[in-house]
C-alpha cells in the first residue's frame, strides 16, 4: 500500500478568464428570462397558476375545435376564428403577464442592476417586448398547431393536406399580429407604474374603454364611419386586418369596406408608436 | 417630564412571538434601543407609538394607554423608519399642516421654530420630493417636534444621513434629552449610540436583555474577564509582575503588546499604575478592549 | 445644475472610501463611472477605458452594488444571480457556476434556493454583493453596503469587503456615511463636498497620532484633574475623558503616579489620533 | 381648521399624483361619444344605452370612484405617509370624513358633469339632471366603499376592480340576486325614476335603491372610522 496522500484544494475565490459574450447573447439572456417569467418558470407555484390556467383553457378550446373540425368539416371554424374567440383571454393574459415583466422590475428597483451591466437600455425594452409577444404568440399559435396536426392526420389526400397548410399559415400570422399589438400596448401601460394592480387595471381599461367607441361608431348613419369603426379598439383593429387579409368564414368583408390597407397601416403604426414610447420611457427611467 | 411604561408586554403574530414579556420604564433623557435585526425593536416602538396593540400587557405614557387613544399624541412625537413624506409639499407647508392638525394656537410660529431646530429653514420652500435623504429625515424630525412633545420616539433616525447631518442630529437629541424630554431612538450604529447616550435598552429575540448604562451593564457581567491591551517600555517584565496579581487571570504577550484578562475590574485597574511605577516601567498605552458598547452588545446577543 | 465640478481624482487599486455630504455628487460620480451619464466636461478613465465611448466594455468589468433595495422578490437568489451573470455576458454554465460560488463567498448556502422576498436585510445585502461579484469584475462599486445591517451583520460584511479588496485582487470603491467603517477597512479615502474634492489621501495619513493623551478613570475624575493641575499638567475635560497635552515621555509617568497616589481605577491611557470625522466636524465649509 | 387642513392635504395628494391624469380622458370620452352621436343624428335609442349606461354609469363612474377613493387613503397607507396624519391627537372620524368628502366631491364633479351633458344630448335636461344626481349618489356610495376597502385590505384596487367588473359587471347581468348589492343598479334606478325616459332600464325599486345607497354610504364610513381607530402598522420590517 502506498503512503496516504492528501491534497488541500483551493476553493477560495477564483478569477474568471473565460469568454465574455457580446450584445446578442446579453439580449437573448434577457429575452429568454422574460419568456420564462411570462409562464412563471423559475418562479413560485403561485406565479404559474394564472398563465397555465389560461394555457389550459386555450388548449382545451383548441382541442375541442379540432375534434369538431374532424367531424364536421364545414362548421366554419377556421384558425383565425379560433384566435378571435380567444380575444378576452389574451387581454387578461397580457394584463397579468406584462406587469410581471416590467412593473415588478420598476417596483423592486432592479433596473439599476441591469443598467450597470453591458445591457443597453433600449435592448431591455426590446427584449421584454419580444418576450411578451412571443408568449402571446405561443399561446395562440400552439393550439393551432394541435388543430393542424389533427386535421393533417385525418386528411384524406395530399390536396386536403395542402389546404390545411394554406390555412394554418395565415392563422399563425394572424396570431403574430395579435401578439405584436397586444404586447406593445400592454407593455407600454405596464411600464408606467410599479404597482402591478394598477398596471393590470390600466391594460384592461384600455380595452374596456375603447370597446364602446366601436359600438357607437358602428351605429352612426354614415357608412364610411361604420367601416372605420373597428379602428378604435385594439381587438377590433386586428380583427379588421384579418378580415381584409384572410376574409371571414362566411366571406363577409363588408364591415371594413375598402379600408383594409388602412387597418393594416394603423396596426403597424400603433405597434411602432408603442415601441417608440417604450424606448422614451426607459431612457427617462434610466437617467433618473 | 413624562414616562413611558411597558409592563409585561408581549406581541405575537400567529405563532411568531415578536416581543416577549417586556417590562421597562423610560424616563427623561436619551435612551438607545438596541437589538439585532428582527429582535423586535420596531414592534416595541410601534406599540409605544400606539400603532400596534400589545397581545398582552399594557403600554402607557404617563398612565394613559397608547392603543386606540389618539390623545396621547399631544405628548408624543414619532419618527418612523419608513422615510415617506408628502413629496408634493414644501417643508414649510408640511410643518404647517402638522401644526394645524395639532390645533396649536400659532401654527406659523410653531412650524418656524421646529424648522429652525433642525436647521432646515434655508430649504423650507422647496418641495420635499427634491430633498436628499438626510434633509427628509430632518423634516420628519421637525414634524415630530412641532408640538414640542415630552416624549420623542425615533426609529433609525440616522439612516441615510451624511456625516455632518449625523453629528447635527446627535447634538439635537442630546440637547433635547438634557432639557428633560424622554427620548428613545433605535440604531444599529453602536459608536453613535455611545456618543449620544450611555443608557440603553437591549432587546434580543423579543426579550429585554439588559437596561441601563452600558458600562454598568458591562461590570455586571462578572463571568466575563475584562480585557485590556497594554503597551509599555518593557512588556515582558510587566507581564511577569502582573501574573503575580490575584485579579489577573491571564496575560498574553504579542508583538504589539500585552493582552491582559482581569477577573476583578476594580483591583486590577487600581493596581496597574502602582505596579508599573514600582517596576519602573513606563506604560504608554492602556486600552479596554471589551468595554465598548459594541462588545457589551455582542456579549448580550451571544448569551 | 452642476452636481460635480472640477473634480480631479485618481484612484489606486485597493479599497477606497468615497465619503461626502448627501447631494455632494456621489451618485452622479457613480453614474459617470458606469457610463450612464457623460461628464459635461473633463475626462474619465475606468480600468483604462473611457466609459463615454466603451460603456458596455466598462460595465462588463465593473460590479455595482446599489444602496437601495434592488432584488426581484419572486426569484431565488441562485436564479437571480445566475440571470444577472448572463446579462453581464457570462455563458450559461459559467454563469450558473459563478453564481453559486459568489453566493458561497458572501455566506449564503441552503437559503439560496429560497425566494429572495423572504430574506432578512442582511441576506438581501449579501445577494446584492453576490450579484456585483458574479461576473468577476475588476472594480467593485459598493454604495452603502452596510445599510440596514445590525452590528454582527456589519462586521461580517466589512470583513468580506476587506477580503475582496485584499485577497481577491479586486479594486473596491466603498461609499459610506459611517466614517468609523471607512477607517476600519479602507486604504485610502476620497472626500467630496458640494461636488468638489475635499480631500484625497491615505487613511493612515488622516489618522496620525496627536500630541494629546486621553486619560479615563472609572471614578474620581475631578480629583484627578485637580491633582494634574497641581503637577503642572493642565487638562481639558471631554465627556468622560481628560485630555492632557503630551510634552515628553515623562508625562506618562506623572499621570500614572497621580492616578496611583489617588488610588483611582485607571481605565484608559492612550495617545489620541486624528479621526476622519474631523474633516466634517468643521462647519465653516460652505456647501451648496 | 382641522377638517380643512385634512381636506387640503388630501386634495393636494390627489392632484399631485400623475394618476390624476387618468380622470381626464374618461369623462371626455362619454361627452365626445354623445356629441358625435348627436351630430350625426343617430337615434338616442341606439346610443344612449352603450354610452350612458355601458360606459358612463357602469364603467366611468365606478372606475373614477375607485381611482379617487383608493387615492385619498389607500395610497397614503401604501407609501406610509398616513403615519404623519395618524400621529395627531384627532378623533379618527375627523380624518375619515374630510377624506370622504374630498373623494365624493372630486368623483361627482368629474362624473356628473359629463353625465349631465350626455343626458341632455340624449333626451332632455331632466335626464341630464337625473344622471347627475345619480352620479352624486353613486360617488358617495362607491367612495365610502373604496375608502373602507383601503383599510381592510392591502390590495384595495384589485378588490375594487373585482367588485366592479365581476360582481356588478358579470354577475349583475346574469344573477339577479346580486343586484340588491350592486351600487350600479341603485344609480341606474335613481336616474331612471328621476327622469323616466325609457332609455334606461332599472331593475330594482326606488326605495331599495335609496335605502341601500344610504346603507352602503353610512355603513362603510363607520367601518372605515373603526378600522382607522385600530390601524396597525406592520411590525418588524427586517
Amino acid at each position: 500500500m502506498s503512503e496516504a496522500a492528501g491534497v488541500i484544494h483551493d476553493i477560495g475565490y477564483q478569477r474568471y478568464s473565460g469568454p465574455r459574450l457580446g450584445r446578442g447573447y446579453v439580449f437573448s439572456s434577457m429575452y429568454v428570462h422574460g419568456l420564462r417569467t411570462a409562464f412563471g418558470l423559475g418562479r413560485s407555484a403561485k406565479a404559474k397558476i394564472f398563465p397555465w390556467f389560461v394555457v389550459g383553457v386555450v388548449f382545451l378550446t383548441g382541442t375541442i375545435l379540432a375534434a369538431v373540425r374532424a367531424q364536421i368539416p364545414d362548421a366554419g371554424v377556421t384558425y383565425t376564428a379560433f384566435v378571435d374567440m380567444m380575444a378576452w383571454l389574451v387581454v387578461f393574459f397580457v394584463a397579468v403577464v406584462a406587469p410581471e415583466l416590467v412593473s415588478r422590475d420598476l417596483r423592486a428597483g432592479v433596473l439599476p442592476l441591469y443598467f450597470s451591466r453591458p445591457l443597453r437600455r433600449t435592448d431591455y425594452a426590446y427584449a421584454k417586448l419580444a418576450a411578451l409577444a412571443t408568449a402571446v404568440w405561443l399561446l395562440l399559435g400552439a393550439p393551432q398547431v394541435v388543430m393542424f396536426l389533427v386535421a393533417a392526420f385525418s386528411a384524406d389526400n395530399m390536396s386536403q393536406f395542402w389546404t390545411e397548410v394554406g390555412d394554418v399559415g395565415p392563422g399563425l400570422f394572424y396570431a403574430a399580429l395579435w401578439a405584436a399589438l397586444f404586447a406593445g400596448i400592454g407593455l407600454l401601460v405596464a411600464s408606467l407604474t410599479g404597482k402591478r394592480a394598477f398596471a393590470a387595471g390600466g391594460i384592461v381599461a384600455v380595452f374596456l374603454m375603447t370597446t364602446p367607441i366601436v359600438g357607437v361608431m358602428s351605429v352612426m348613419p354614415s357608412q364610411t364611419m361604420n367601416e372605420l369603426a373597428l379602428l378604435f379598439s385594439p381587438s377590433s383593429l386586428v380583427f379588421g386586418v384579418g378580415m381584409w387579409l384572410f376574409g371571414t368564414a362566411d366571406g363577409d368583408t363588408d364591415s371594413i369596406g375598402p379600408f383594409g390597407p388602412l387597418y393594416l397601416a394603423v396596426t403597424i403604426g400603433v405597434v411602432a408608436g408603442c415601441v417608440a414610447l417604450l424606448q422614451a420611457r426607459y431612457r427617462k427611467v434610466a437617467s433618473s | 417630564m413624562s414616562d413611558v411604561t411597558l409592563s409585561g408586554v408581549s406581541r405575537w403574530y400567529g405563532n411568531v412571538v415578536a416581543v416577549n414579556d417586556v417590562t421597562m420604564t423610560l424616563g427623561p433623557g436619551v435612551t438607545g434601543l438596541l437589538g439585532p435585526n428582527g429582535a423586535g425593536k420596531t414592534t416595541v416602538l410601534h406599540m409605544m407609538a400606539g400603532f400596534l396593540a400589545p397581545s398582552r400587557g399594557t403600554v402607557t405614557i404617563d398612565g394613559e394607554p397608547t392603543w386606540r387613544n389618539p390623545s396621547v399624541y399631544r405628548r408624543l412625537g414619532l419618527v418612523s423608519e419608513r422615510e415617506a413624506v408628502h413629496d408634493f409639499l414644501t417643508a414649510k407647508e408640511f410643518l404647517l399642516v402638522s401644526a394645524r392638525l395639532h390645533r396649536l394656537p400659532d401654527p406659523e410660529a410653531a412650524a418656524q421654530r421646529a424648522l429652525e431646530l433642525v436647521e432646515m429653514t434655508s430649504a423650507q420652500d422647496r418641495r420635499i420630493g427634491t430633498y436628499s435623504k438626510g434633509m427628509r429625515q430632518r423634516t420628519r424630525v421637525a414634524a415630530a417636534l412641532v408640538h414640542d412633545p415630552q416624549v420623542l420616539l425615533l426609529d433609525e433616525p440616522f439612516n441615510g444621513m451624511d456625516p455632518r447631518q449625523r453629528l447635527h442630529m446627535m447634538e439635537l437629541l442630546h440637547r433635547l434629552g438634557t432639557a428633560g424630554r424622554t427620548i428613545l431612538f433605535s440604531s444599529h450604529i453602536l459608536e453613535e449610540v455611545e456618543q449620544v447616550s450611555g443608557t440603553v435598552q437591549v432587546i434580543v429575540a423579543g426579550r429585554l436583555a439588559a437596561s441601563g448604562d452600558y458600562r454598568a451593564i458591562r461590570r455586571l457581567m462578572s463571568n466575563r474577564p475584562h480585557v485590556f491591551a497594554i503597551h509599555s517600555t518593557d512588556d515582558r517584565r510587566l507581564a511577569v509582575a502582573l501574573m503575580g496579581q490575584a485579579s489577573v487571570t491571564g496575560v498574553e504577550i504579542e508583538r504589539t503588546g500585552l493582552t491582559v484578562r482581569a477577573g476583578d475590574y476594580g483591583s486590577f485597574t487600581r493596581a496597574l499604575p502602582k505596579i508599573a511605577l514600582a517596576e519602573g516601567i513606563r506604560v504608554r498605552q492602556l486600552l479596554p478592549s471589551d468595554e465598548s458598547l459594541e462588545s457589551v452588545f455582542s456579549y448580550l446577543v451571544e448569551a | 445644475m452642476t452636481a460635480l465640478s472640477d473634480l480631479t481624482v485618481s484612484v489606486q487599486p485597493g479599497i477606497v472610501g468615497l465619503v461626502g455630504a448627501n447631494g455632494a455628487g456621489k451618485s452622479t460620480l457613480i453614474k459617470i463611472l458606469l457610463g450612464l451619464l457623460a461628464p459635461t466636461s473633463g475626462r474619465v478613465r475606468v480600468l483604462d477605458l473611457d466609459p463615454t465611448v466603451d460603456a458596455a466594455a466598462v460595465r462588463a468589468r465593473v460590479g455595482y452594488m446599489p444602496e437601495h433595495e434592488s432584488l426581484s422578490p419572486d426569484l431565488s437568489a441562485a436564479e437571480f444571480v445566475t440571470h444577472l451573470g448572463r446579462v453581464s455576458g457570462l455563458p450559461r454554465t459559467a454563469a450558473r457556476e459563478r453564481a453559486s460560488e459568489a453566493l458561497r463567498h458572501v455566506g449564503l448556502y441552503e437559503e439560496r434556493y429560497r425566494q429572495i422576498g423572504g430574506y432578512s436585510t442582511g441576506m438581501k445585502q449579501r445577494v446584492k454583493l453576490a450579484q456585483a461579484l458574479v461576473h468577476d469584475p475588476d472594480l467593485l462599486l459598493l454604495d452603502e453596503p452596510t445599510n440596514g445591517l445590525d452590528p454582527a451583520g456589519r462586521d461580517a460584511m466589512l470583513a468580506l469587503i476587506h477580503r475582496i479588496g485584499n485577497e481577491f485582487g479586486i479594486s473596491v470603491v466603498v461609499c459610506s456615511h459611517l466614517l468609523g467603517e471607512v477607517e476600519r477597512i479602507c486604504d485610502s479615502l476620497v472626500a467630496i463636498d458640494g461636488g468638489r474634492l475635499l480631500r484625497s489621501d491615505n487613511i493612515s495619513a488622516m489618522t496620525t497620532v496627536t500630541d494629546v493623551l486621553a486619560v479615563e478613570v472609572s471614578e474620581g475624575i475631578d480629583q484627578l484633574a485637580a491633582r494634574l493641575d497641581l503637577l503642572g499638567l493642565p487638562s481639558r475635560r471631554d465627556g468622560r475623558l481628560l485630555l492632557v497635552p503630551l510634552e515628553d515621555d515623562a508625562t506618562y509617568d506623572r499621570i500614572l503616579s497621580a492616578v496611583a497616589e489617588l488610588d483611582l481605577p485607571l481605565h484608559r491611557l492612550d495617545q489620541r489620533r486624528h479621526r476622519v470625522a474631523e474633516l466634517f466636524a468643521t462647519r465653516e465649509v460652505t456647501h451648496v | 381648521m382641522v377638517p380643512q387642513t385634512i381636506a387640503w392635504i388630501t386634495a393636494r395628494g390627489l392632484f399631485g399624483r400623475r394618476r390624476f391624469l387618468l380622470l381626464i380622458p374618461l369623462p371626455l370620452l362619454v361627452v365626445g361619444l354623445a356629441v358625435l352621436s348627436r351630430a350625426f343624428g343617430v337615434a338616442p335609442e341606439n346610443w344612449a344605452q352603450p354610452v350612458l349606461v355601458g360606459l358612463g354609469l357602469a364603467v366611468v363612474l365606478p372606475v373614477i370612484a375607485l381611482i379617487v377613493g383608493t387615492g385619498v387613503l389607500g395610497s397614503e397607507i401604501d407609501d406610509g405617509t398616513i403615519v404623519h396624519i395618524l400621529t395627531k391627537p384627532l378623533p379618527r372620524w375627523q380624518i375619515v370624513l374630510p377624506k370622504l368628502v374630498v373623494a365624493t366631491a372630486v368623483t361627482t364633479v368629474t362624473v356628473s358633469i359629463s353625465l349631465y351633458v350626455a343626458g341632455v344630448l340624449a333626451h332632455s335636461v331632466r335626464l341630464g339632471l337625473g344622471l347627475a344626481l345619480a352620479g352624486l349618489v353613486g360617488s358617495l356610495a362607491y367612495s365610502a366603499l373604496f375608502l373602507a376597502l383601503s383599510l381592510v385590505t392591502r390590495r384595495p384596487v384589485l378588490l375594487g376592480l373585482v367588485y366592479v367588473l365581476v360582481w356588478e359587471g358579470l354577475l349583475g347581468n346574469f344573477v339577479s340576486g346580486t343586484r340588491v348589492l350592486s351600487i350600479q343598479q341603485y344609480v341606474l334606478t335613481i336616474a331612471d325614476k328621476v327622469a323616466p325616459t325609457g332609455l334606461l332600464q332599472s331593475k330594482v325599486s326606488l326605495p331599495v335603491a335609496i335605502i341601500m345607497s344610504a346603507v352602503f354610504a353610512v355603513g362603510f364610513t363607520l367601518l372605515a372610522i373603526d378600522r382607522l381607530r385600530s390601524f396597525s402598522v406592520a411590525g418588524e420590517t427586517s
